[in-house]
């Protein structure tokens, strides 16, 4: 069962730092943290008791840190886009907001070693650092690529840096790191650390071309997909994406407790704004 | 005396009035995580068609101010899963069931009557009637009295006489009213007021309409006050058929609103998305919003706005 | 190249497309006290009557989410005291003037239209028809295509032919395309879209509809996307009649969306409540944004929302 | 010209205190306050930009203070009573807020010398400190009467008693002042002090009382009406009462324009929520 320790809470803000083009959000959520996997999201009221925004906003979980029995905090890395983020990233510290999580699928990590290559895309980098600690914990090698339209947007903090085995920054403007896009780093980079295994998180144009990249490497590729999200937890039917299941079917499956986190190789990409061709309606 | 909280829509009794809104509990496992399904009066399922639907392309949601406009498109699995799956999970978890039901002809109506009507455990039938009649150019059925009863009717021919019919309604009609005298004269024991409001969002970056559909159907607080005008309408011109609340319930005075109004229940969409316990909180702050204004039960507070005020039959 | 903002409705050209909503703008004198009347598009007065009329008792306004009602019961002076004061004050500060009327029979409007006809310097009649027929039951004109013809057809048989008719529809309807188009036929030369919808608040308090008068018209950003979807509809069916779009226009950027969706201006109303000089930074809004989206004319972008997208004729 | 001086602006909270049941706030206005008159109102926006609160609420300005160059000030009386008022209350020192004003009439001021009865109903005594202070200044006689439903609701500060010549308090349950209402105790003042106009502000019902005293005695009767406010500037004729014009005519009148201070004798009282015989529409 997904979201099977899914709470929902008062929780209080205790840090808002601004990191480039970003806020970096830390958040105490008590016994939660101990349930948050890599992947995780939480969504979280935004505008107050008479806003006008009814609709709770979703954020990928940057990290979480279970402190026992002094209660945990979670970390969320949080871009001012609409209302709602610009609300949330203005919040004054000890502030509340109402928060429900962890929601949706996390990352799948082997058990043994494997060669790693993390590949986030602006915010995307977000889960990927807590995902980076679990595979260097169990001995894998890490590499990572971070892309986004310009420095500002690149989101890797130092800590972040240091702990994995090589990281490489693309950015469309070249204001930092290699111009160009991750897509255009990566098949190099895969060849010479023979990468066993993708994790991506990102717009959905990269993780498509990231796909694209793991199909012909023959790779594994998890990605973290993005789809507008209503409800988040399973019930409104609107964050679907079309995914092919065990029996080879396509469905319009919910990416948002079928995901975020999927099998890049199931999702059906690049429809073009309309529904795949022989899709049936999901369960 | 204790208070007594319970309602009723045809012959079938539920123990409080809030249920949720079609559409809007996925298929009640999900929200089984964050609360008891039995805690409510039922769980209205999503509307179920005859065959699976893959709905419409994405974005599916655009929020606007005090509401949402969705575009699901009725995406489902068709009645044959529905019932290996949903229906077994939902009995199993011992919640009381609204099967919520939609066609695109008569036949499909007809047809999903017959194929329900061997089924045990199930407390009525929601019959969503604001779909796109494909035999007469995808015109709303709830948009025409004709059409609307034809509906009805043949859900009701299909169907035993003790399963309580309960006919949801769009609100983009001329006169809501006249087409819930319609339905009831075909059969229904019971209206569901209201369905979405057609509406759109253009997205000014790309200058198109934002969802994949172009239109979308408005839901949450931003529709109350054309829910609670419609139900009051109804109320007026039919004294004593059920009526099942909703659109923008978010809390327990929204509740008490739509009670006042005339609803003998309230089934809660849009708020769940925005709160997964809301269905509950409700229930709850409903019960002591009752009790404290001095009724004795829930069926007296019902309709309660319609008095004659100079006769001060106030409560309190 | 400079922005050119002008916009036109039937024969007459209006510097800017930013106008008042009828009845949310007093006699023009009470806003000339926050921003000069000349700034705008053209100032659209309340609805005018035949008679006097008291209006509806209080109280006439509940607050809702994102929204409000009103009951006032096209309170005024009757069409003679609004030509010996309103008129010539306007007149006197150079407004541009778009007077609008309203009837209880045909032979009102035709009365009026007849009366305003000796009258110089108004730029449009906005006819609204949203208003019940005394002698049909009360019905409201612009809720049945035949009423609503009738009553622009007596307008228009009453007036010069120079005289733009813009006619006001209510989105209570179940095609309001179908009535526009009957609108269009009767003579109109564009659509105002949309008067507010009926809706209904009960105080929880008093246990009664909060409102004197029971129900009222429900305004406010509640109800843009209602508005910007009747507005997309209709343009699609009458792609070259003229289209004055309301409801919830609160910024430059839900202008946008309005005139993308196809209006050939925008009244704004219940913003002006909440910011007595919303419709002057609506309109430095809606100009900026047009401008940076690389529009050379106003004209350009109406209706820019209804392009296929596939023909990637973007702007920028 | 009614609103001559009205200005839009935005206004820094500089003040906020619990009173008994009311809050006491204090804003800073630049010139506006300058212009203010005891009965003025202004009119604020409620709930932050994204609420889903359109409407601006109106209160009464209960003292203004003209610092001149350095700016002056308003201070408000307000009862947490809905969800507007309740942001308002709650705002912390150092917000902003968008606030129209000076807005409506005034309560009008003889020049020479008067008997002055001042009657307040709960937070309907804000005004009339600033008024009392102007007639005092003018070598009038002030007595003044509050009444409330309760000990808490009076709202009547130190400095406020000592600048009558009497004050009068009614609390219809007896927790404070004459166990009544301020109707019970009128006339005995009345009488007593040989009063000869009557200044008010309240609810409706207690101002309908008040006039018929007023009649009784033939005392000029000035009072602030309170009917719900869309706009308060006289653009959305919600806010009407019925009043008698100079040639005698029943009109539906704004009172956010011809009033809230009007003449006690125009006013239609007791209307029981119809519209008088004989009303005409209003200009
Ligand atoms: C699983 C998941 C994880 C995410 N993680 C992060 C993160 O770590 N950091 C971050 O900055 N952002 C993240 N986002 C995107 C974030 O949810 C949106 O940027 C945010 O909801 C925008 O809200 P707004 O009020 O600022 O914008 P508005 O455009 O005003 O939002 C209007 C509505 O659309 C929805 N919406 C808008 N954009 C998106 C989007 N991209 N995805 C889903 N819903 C959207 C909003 O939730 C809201 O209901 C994530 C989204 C998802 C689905
Ligand atoms: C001229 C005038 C002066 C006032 N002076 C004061 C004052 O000094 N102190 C004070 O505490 N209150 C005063 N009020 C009342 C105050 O405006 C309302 O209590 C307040 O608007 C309630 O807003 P809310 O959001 O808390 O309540 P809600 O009930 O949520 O308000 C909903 C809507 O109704 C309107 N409304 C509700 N009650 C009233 C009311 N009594 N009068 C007018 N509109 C109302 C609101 O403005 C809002 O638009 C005054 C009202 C007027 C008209
Ligand atoms: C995402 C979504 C999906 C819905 N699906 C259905 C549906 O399948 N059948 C139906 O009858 N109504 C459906 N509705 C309408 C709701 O049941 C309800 O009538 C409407 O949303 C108003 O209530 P609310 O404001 O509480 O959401 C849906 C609404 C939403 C928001
Ligand atoms: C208080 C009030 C009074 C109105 N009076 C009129 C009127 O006299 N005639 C008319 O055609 N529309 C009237 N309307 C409708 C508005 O002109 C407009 O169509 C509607 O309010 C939607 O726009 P908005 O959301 O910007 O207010 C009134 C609206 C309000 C809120
Ligand atoms: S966001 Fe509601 S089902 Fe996924
Ligand atoms: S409050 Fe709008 S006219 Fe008085």
């Amino acid at each position: 069962m997904i979201n099977k320790y899914a709470q929902t809470i008062k929780s209080e803000l205790i840090s808002n730092k601004k990191v480039g083009a970003y806020h970096h959000l830390v958040f105490e959520v008590g016994t939660m943290a101990s349930h948050v996997r890599p992947g995780n999201f939480v969504a979280i009221s935004v505008g107050g008791p008479t806003s006008s925004m009814v609709l709770r906003r979703a954020f990928a979980i940057h990290r979480s840190m279970d402190r026992g029995a002094s209660g945990g905090v979670i970390e969320l890395v949080v871009a001012p886009h609409g209302n709602g983020s610009k609300w949330l990233t203005s919040l004054p510290i000890g502030s509340y907001v109402k928060l429900t999580g962890p929601l949706g699928t996390s990352f799948g990590i082997p058990t043994e070693q494997v060669r790693a290559l993390l590949v986030g895309g602006g915010y995307g980098s977000a889960p990927l650092f807590g995902l980076a600690e679990v595979l260097k914990s169990r001995g894998s090698r890490v590499d990572m690529v971070l892309g986004a339209s310009t420095a500002g947007k690149i989101y890797a903090p130092i800590e972040g840096k240091r702990s994995v085995n090589s990281m490489t920054i693309t950015t469309d403007d070249g204001s930092a790191g290699v111009h160009g896009r991750v897509s255009d780093v990566l098949p190099e980079i895969i060849e010479r650390n023979s990468c066993e295994i993708i994790y991506s998180c990102g717009p959905m144009a990269m993780l498509a071309a990231i796909s694209e990249i793991a199909d012909k490497y023959n790779l594994i590729h998890q990605c973290a997909v993005e789809e507008s999200m209503a409800c988040g937890i399973g019930i409104c039917m609107t964050c679907v994406i079309p995914l092919v299941d065990d029996e080879g079917q396509i469905r319009m499956q919910r990416s948002c407790i079928a995901g975020p986190v999927v099998d890049g190789e199931r999702v059906i990409w690049n429809t073009g704004g309309s529904i795949p061709e022989g899709t049936l309606g999901a369960l | 005396m204790t208070f007594n909280f319970a309602t009723q829509f045809g012959k079938s009794e539920f123990p409080n009035p809030i249920f949720t809104a079609s559409g809007c509990a996925g298929s009640g496992k999900e929200l089984a995580q964050f609360f008891d399904l039995r805690e409510l009066g039922a769980v209205v399922t999503k509307s179920i068609m005859r065959k699976p639907r893959s709905g419409r392309p994405t974005p599916r949601m655009a929020e606007t101010p005090s509401g949402m406009l969705n575009s699901i498109g009725l995406q489902g699995p068709g009645i044959e899963e529905f019932l290996a799956h949903d229906i077994p999970w939902l009995k199993a978890h011992d919640s009381r069931i609204i099967v919520s039901i939609a066609g695109e002809t008569i036949e499909d109506y007809a047809f999903l009557a017959k194929r329900l009507n061997s089924v045990a455990g199930i407390s009525a039938l929601e019959v969503n009637i604001s779909c796109p009649n494909v035999e007469n150019r995808g015109q709303v059925f709830s948009c025409d009295p004709v059409t609307a009863a034809a509906a009805i009717d043949a859900v009701r021919r299909n169907i035993s006489d003790t399963m309580p019919i309960i006919a949801k309604l769009s609100p983009d009609v001329t006169d809501i009213a006249a087409i819930a005298e319609s339905c009831v004269t075909a059969g229904a024991d019971a209206l569901a007021l209201i369905n979405t409001l057609l509406g759109m969002v253009i997205d000014t970056n790309t200058m198109l309409p934002k969802l994949g559909g172009k239109t979308g159907g408005l839901s949450g607080p931003a529709i109350r006050p054309i829910a609670v005008r419609a139900i009051y309408q109804v109320r007026a011109r039919l004294p004593h058929i059920g009526i099942l609340g909703m659109g923008g319930v978010s809390n327990g005075n929204d509740a008490l609103e739509m009670v006042l109004a005339g609803a003998n229940g309230i089934s809660v969409g849009t708020a769940t998305f925005g709160n997964p316990t809301a269905p509950v909180e409700i229930k709850n702050e409903l019960e002591n919003l009752l009790i404290s204004k001095g009724f004795d039960s829930f069926a007296e507070a019902v309709g309660f706005a319609h008095r004659d005020p100079s006769a001060n039959r106030s409560k309190n």
